[in-house]
């Protein structure tokens, strides 16, 4: 479904020595698997992803997604696209939801971007899909716990019917309680829209057990765990 | 759920009663509204001419501003002149030892109306006092007087009262009542201009010249703010350099400067404020987009799809810095109210056969040697008034568009 | 043995938009002496009240309600001794001498909790002028370099000169431990040290805080809302939830009985992860993740509206988790739990 | 973008910083007065103006005032004294009025009088300096029967010598919020300062946490005020012309009130001053920001 052929991107810090982040790295992602990624902080997991959603550019290297090569295309062709069907979930949920808007707008305005008609039922659906009420559609971010805030940012990326989930750190800072809950819907979510998930973390304890292939990026290079 | 029910927030910096902050500022905006069609509507006869120096006619502001003179005369007969020529001899009183009327009477009337005074007399035992010179049709019943003015009586009448204590001796109380043909709420000017029909012309000066002001300094402030911020690049730094040099030029100076130069026209000197205002607007957009730009905000919302434009003016600016903007806009005003009036009270802003609030306080200065208080204090109140009204509004407003208030 | 603190029974409570919030609820612990007592608890539990209360700076109304803490052998706090301005000042006195000399803390984030315009070296000297010490400015920075060495730190002498935001984020959790331990405490806390950190960074960072501990016979009070943390470095464990101490264990001899705590197990060794994937609508999971009774009722054990153990129980069974509270005085060994029907 | 200018060369490039903010300011001011409408100077392209007032700001040699006579450096002295007196005063008169206050709020902060102060400040600060002003001097004609101004200082009592250097000092602070946002900044550093992490670490070993607010208030105090300069001279030229207090700011209206033979020198001279005053606040601002935050040196961010 997606295939990461030698990807390479490096950095170029304060006094211009380059800093390879990702060397060389190839990865084939199959339909509907969950595939874990583990790797200490500052290992270069969230310029992984990013990259391979052009939301950074890579130096060289082509992700080919159902036959299309990512890097080719113009940034136009990305959003109006492939955005709806690759997409990613911030590590900071209070980053990514507009503060100034209730969370039912924000769903909305996502909506409108890609489909035109029972927008609302749209809403409610995706709302009840992650688990919350449907009376916080009229709240604002501020109201809403961490958790919930978490649930939101799922249900901003659920709306467009994606393919792919790429989650960066997703269940790191909760409580246990809260953190089994929304491992489970996530897992439910999964089976109900046959979801293709890319889980980033530094929580083996999670990634070991929830997803069905483990990488591990050392260095810039990944390396397969379990399969 | 989790909406808590949010007790009644205070406002401006959590400091007042919401709505009622909210309502007072757009009461007072549409008084000055109203005001302003008013005078445009009226023009010219708008101003009622009186006799110059009028204090207020409203019984209590006369009270509070204007303490009239009551001479006091100790009458005493001349044995020698008796026969012919005046008898008498009035030997002026000083308040100080003795103070014959304790209450002070007004002394305006219009015309028509009934002019009623019931003095308390300062001496101990004294018999009934009698009007010894009174205008016509004035009449003393047990201890009160009553009057009615009529139009030929226009103009000052002296009135005197004659009292006696229990030794026989004389004194006479004198002072004057002017009789007006119009009302004159809060008086006249030196120039006997009605002060109301002034403060309601000066009036024009609150909402036009901030409609100006407000505009620049919003849509360019705002504008150059939010793109230098969203943008971070070259123009960023030479934009908040430019907006800091401004900033450094005392306001006061440049708007001297272009009073100068537009030969005193107020609109032109509005332009001027609003570029005065440009910087702080500038900046205050420019700290908050940067908030956004600097946590994620940008790229997770254009990861969603949303392109550059619909991201900074929609999603930063209208959902989040509507409220900013407001309380801003409303402030602009607030101040260009502030700076017509330091400027026409300085002579360099509206010139005299034009009405400005700032001219009033001018002409009102050299008369408070005169201890005519009221030709400063109404102007004063009415700018200061509308000045607060903009501010609570904008607080109000602010209250109520700020999401992180709700 | 000797303890080094004896909580007993305390009682903390807060005014919050006018009600009174009790924040503890008949907390009792005790950290023997030269020993190393975890407390584990996620966000809420009451964790840090209870290590503020040691400290005496529990602050608002009403604060310290009731109850009894013992440093070594005397009361620095005793509620039913006298009246309440008599506690309470004899309180703020005792842990006031105490604050600093006998007990140290350190907190979540090293790099936020050090003085951002203060070298290391300045704020050593500070810290040693607030604990009024004697040594001179040399001795002082001597002493911390030493500190430093024994954490294996490559090069304290740029450490010791430079400002915290040039130190790398070991070399700022080194020196702020080391400021830590200036004043030669003989209880050290550690609220959270490691919530910011991953797995790795966290280990080799609790490694480093119980050498120097058993080095200096220094006994330590470690709090996370992580069980891996107490689990491999701490002799005892407390397990606390909205604010009851629900289980009390060693992780050495016995494994834990209260189903909170083997909920927090189960997360840990993922063994509830793997049920979840196996079956995401399983309602059979050590927790079932459905909410006992209703939302804001009060219940007698606090665990009861999450627990799963009662789901399965008789209903005359629950009745008694709904209306009599559990407590872990019902036990003799060292070993004991909040519930009435884990044995 | 000014404080990442840090390290050995900092003030100078904060000084070079200073030095053209303030030449740009005066020549652009230069150009913007030959647009003045001046009937005696018809014959002269504006070119030709813009270049004779360079070369007067440039050589610095003002000569004689037209307007006043003497030598325009006279004229600056005698009139420059007394604004500096009125900057100088209103700023110590700010000083010792919001520091214990800001102190006494940040640490009672729900005590009814802190409220109280908020909002009686909140109201006072938005009634305009003129206004303030005129009221002060009704105020001072009816209760004290003396009219504030400059001359009556060197005739008058001892009693009407103070009063005439206090009035205006109260206008200047009570008009226009400079004292409400100053003690605003104030309450919201001190708070900031208790709230910090490191500060809780400094109270759980029992230190003292006083030096750090004094250190964080002088730092807020010194940066908030230098920075107001400009606003807070504006003010005082309308307190210097109701009070008739002959400084700079009267020369200033003088200078603009004339309609033809305006004196160019004596107002670029006056220019000169005001804003030399306010570019050596703004350097003072910026040095205290680099020296108070001595890591912002080895900081990433700005």
């Amino acid at each position: 479904m997606l295939k990461v052929t030698d990807l390479k991107k490096a950095f170029k810090n304060k006094d211009g020595t380059k800093v390879e982040i990702l060397k060389k790295l190839n990865i084939e992602i199959k339909k509907g698997e969950i595939l874990g990624i583990i790797g200490e902080s500052g290992c270069g997991k969230t310029t992984f992803l990013r990259t391979v959603l052009r939301l950074e550019e890579a130096d060289s290297g082509s992700v080919l997604y159902n036959g299309v090569d990512l890097m080719k295309i113009s940034k136009n062709e990305i959003r109006n696209k492939i955005r709806r069907n690759l997409r990613y979930v911030y590590q900071h949920p209070e980053a990514s939801l507009n503060p100034g808007v209730t969370v039912g707008k924000s769903l909305l305005n996502t909506c409108k971007l890609f489909h035109t008609n029972e927008l609302e039922k749209k809403v409610a659906d995706s709302l009840e899909l992650v688990g919350l009420p449907f009376e916080y559609k009229s709240s604002f971010p501020h109201e809403l716990s961490g958790g919930e805030k978490r649930r939101a940012v799922l249900a901003r990326a659920l709306i467009t019917e994606p393919q792919m989930i790429f989650a960066d750190e997703p269940f790191s800072g909760l409580d246990k309680i809260l953190q089994a809950r929304l491992i489970q819907s996530f897992l439910r979510i999964q089976k109900q829209r046959e979801l293709t998930y890319i889980l980033v973390s530094h929580d083996q304890s999670i990634i070991n057990n929830i997803s069905d292939r483990i990488f591990r990026l050392q260095n810039g290079i990944l390396q397969q765990i379990k399969s | 759920m989790k909406k808590r029910n949010l007790n009644a927030k205070t406002v401006g910096r959590g400091l007042f009663h919401k709505t009622g902050t909210l309502a007072l500022g757009v009461t007072i905006l549409t008084t000055l509204i109203i005001l302003n069609i008013f005078s445009h509507l009226n023009g010219e006869n708008l101003i009622k001419q009186g006799p110059r120096g009028l204090p207020p006619q409203i019984a209590l502001f006369q009270i509070l501003l204007y303490t009239p003179e009551v001479s006091q005369y100790l009458i005493e007969t001349d044995e020698w002149a008796s026969g012919w020529g005046d008898s008498e001899i009035r030997s002026p009183l000083d308040s100080d030892d003795i103070l014959l009327l304790k209450n002070t009477p007004l002394i305006t009337q219009q015309i028509g109306k009934t002019y009623s005074f019931r003095p308390e007399i300062g001496l101990q035992d004294y018999n009934e006092f009698t009007l010894n010179e009174a205008p016509e049709g004035m009449s003393v019943q047990d201890g009160e007087i009553t009057w009615i003015p009529d139009e030929n009586q226009v103009g000052e009448n002296n009135i005197a009262l004659r009292l006696s204590d229990s030794d026989g001796l004389e004194y006479e109380a004198v002072y004057s009542v002017i009789v007006t043909e119009e009302f004159f709420p809060l008086g006249t000017n030196r120039r006997g201009q009605s002060l109301s029909g002034l403060i309601v012309a000066g009036s024009k000066w609150t909402i036009v010249p901030g409609l100006i002001a407000a505009s620049i300094a919003i849509f360019i402030g705002g504008f150059m703010g939010a793109v230098s911020a969203y943008h971070k690049d070259q123009l960023d730094s030479v934009l908040s350099y430019i907006a800091d040099t401004t900033e450094s030029v005392p306001a006061l100076i440049i708007v001297f400067l272009i009073a100068a130069a537009t030969q005193f026209n107020v609109y032109y000197i509005m332009i001027g404020v609003g570029i005065v205002l440009l910087p702080s607007v500038q900046n205050i957009i420019r700290s908050n987009t940067l908030q956004f730009v600097e946590n994620q905000f940008v790229e997770s919302s254009s990861e969603i799809g949303f392109k550059d434009r619909i991201i900074l003016w929609r999603e930063i600016i209208w959902y989040n810095c509507k409220s900013d903007l407001i309380s801003l806009a409303t402030y602009c005003f607030a101040f260009s109210i502030l700076i017509e009036v330091t400027i026409s009270y300085l002579g360099l802003g509206v010139q005299i056969p034009d009405i400005s609030w700032g001219v009033l306080l001018a002409e009102g200065r050299s008369s408070l040697l005169r201890e005519e208080y009221w030709m400063t204090v109404f102007p004063a109140l009415a700018i200061t008034a509308s000045i607060l009204g903009f501010i609570f509004l904008g607080a109000g407003l602010k209250q109520k568009f700020d999401p992180k208030l709700k | 043995m000797s303890t080094k603190i004896e909580i007993k029974d305390l009682n903390v409570g807060f005014h919050s938009d006018g009600q009174t919030k009790q924040v503890l609820h008949q907390v009792s612990l005790i950290v023997p002496e030269n020993k190393k007592i975890g407390i584990i608890g996620e966000s809420g539990s009451g964790k840090t009240q209870t290590v503020l209360s040691i400290l005496g700076l529990i602050s608002g109304e009403p604060g310290v309600i009731s109850g009894k803490i013992k440093y070594r052998d005397n009361f620095i706090l005793d509620t039913s001794a006298n009246s309440k301005k008599q506690w309470k000042r004899i309180y703020g006195e005792k842990t006031q001498l105490l604050r600093g000399h006998e007990i140290s803390i350190i907190f979540q984030d090293a790099k936020a909790s050090l003085i951002p315009y203060r070298t290391i070296e300045e704020q050593a000297i500070e810290t040693w002028k607030d604990l009024n010490g004697n040594q001179s400015r040399l001795e002082i920075i001597e002493n911390a370099r030493s500190l430093l060495e024994e954490m294996n730190l490559s090069d304290p002498e740029r450490v010791l000169r430079s400002y915290p935001n040039q130190l790398s984020g070991g070399e700022s959790q080194r020196a702020y431990i080391m400021l830590a331990l200036l004043g030669s405490p003989s209880l050290l806390i550690a609220d959270e040290p490691t919530s910011s950190l991953d797995r790795e960074n966290a280990d080799n960072l609790l490694n480093i805080i119980k050498k120097l501990c058993s080095d200096k016979k220094i006994s330590l009070l470690l709090i996370s809302h992580d069980l891996r943390d107490v689990i491999e470095h701490t002799d005892q464990i407390y397990v606390l939830f909205d604010g009851h101490v629900l289980e009390q264990f060693s992780p050495k001899n016995r494994t834990p009985t209260h189903p909170y705590t083997k909920f927090l197990m189960s997360m840990v060794d993922g063994e509830l992860i793997k049920e979840l994937k196996a079956d995401p609508d399983s309602d059979n999971s050590v927790t079932n993740l459905v909410q006992n009774g209703n939302m804001n009722e009060k219940y007698a054990c606090p665990y009861y509206k999450f627990c799963s153990l009662s789901r399965t129980l008789s209903t005359k069974e629950q009745q008694k988790c709904k209306n009599e509270k559990p407590s872990l005085e019902m036990f003799s060994d060292n070993n004991k739990s909040a519930c009435w029907h884990d044995k | 973008m000014i404080n990442q200018l840090t390290g050995r060369s900092a003030w100078i490039k904060h000084l070079g910083y200073s030095v053209f903010q303030f030449l740009a300011t005066m020549v652009l001011f230069c150009y913007l007065i030959t647009f003045l409408p001046d009937s005696q100077l018809l014959d002269k392209s504006q070119t030709e103006l813009f270049t004779e007032y360079l070369v007067i700001l440039l050589t610095l040699d003002f000569g004689y005032s037209t307007l006043y006579g003497d030598p325009i450096w006279e004229i600056l002295l005698d009139a420059g004294i007394k604004t500096l007196f009125l900057i100088l005063t209103s700023i110590a008169f700010i000083i010792l009025f919001t520091v214990p206050l800001s102190m006494f709020t940040a640490y009672n902060n729900d005590h009814i009088l802190s409220r109280f102060l908020n909002k009686a400040l909140f109201i006072i600060s938005s009634v305009p300096i003129l206004v303030v002003a005129i009221i002060i001097i009704a105020l001072s004609v009816s209760l004290l029967g003396i009219v504030p101004e400059l001359n009556l200082f060197y005739d008058g009592s001892n009693f009407q010598k103070v009063a005439v250097l206090t009035l205006p000092l109260f206008a200047i602070i009570i008009g226009d919020g400079i004292l409400f946002s100053i003690f605003e900044t104030l309450q919201d550093k001190i708070k900031k300062i208790k709230s910090e992490p490191w500060v809780k670490g400094i109270k759980a070993r029992g230190g003292n946490i006083n030096k750090h607010l004094v250190r964080g208030i002088t730092e807020s105090m010194i940066v908030s005020v230098t920075g107001k300069i400009s606003f807070l001279i504006s003010g005082i030229i309308v307190v210097e012309l109701v009070f008739n207090w002959q400084g700079l700011g009267f020369i200033l209206l003088d200078i603009f009130d004339q309609s033809s033979q305006r004196d160019y020198a004596l107002l670029i001279a006056v220019m000169a001053f005001i804003l030399l005053f306010v570019q050596t606040s703004g350097f003072i601002r910026r040095f205290t920001i680099m020296k108070m935050n001595p890591e912002k040196k080895y900081s990433s961010a700005v």
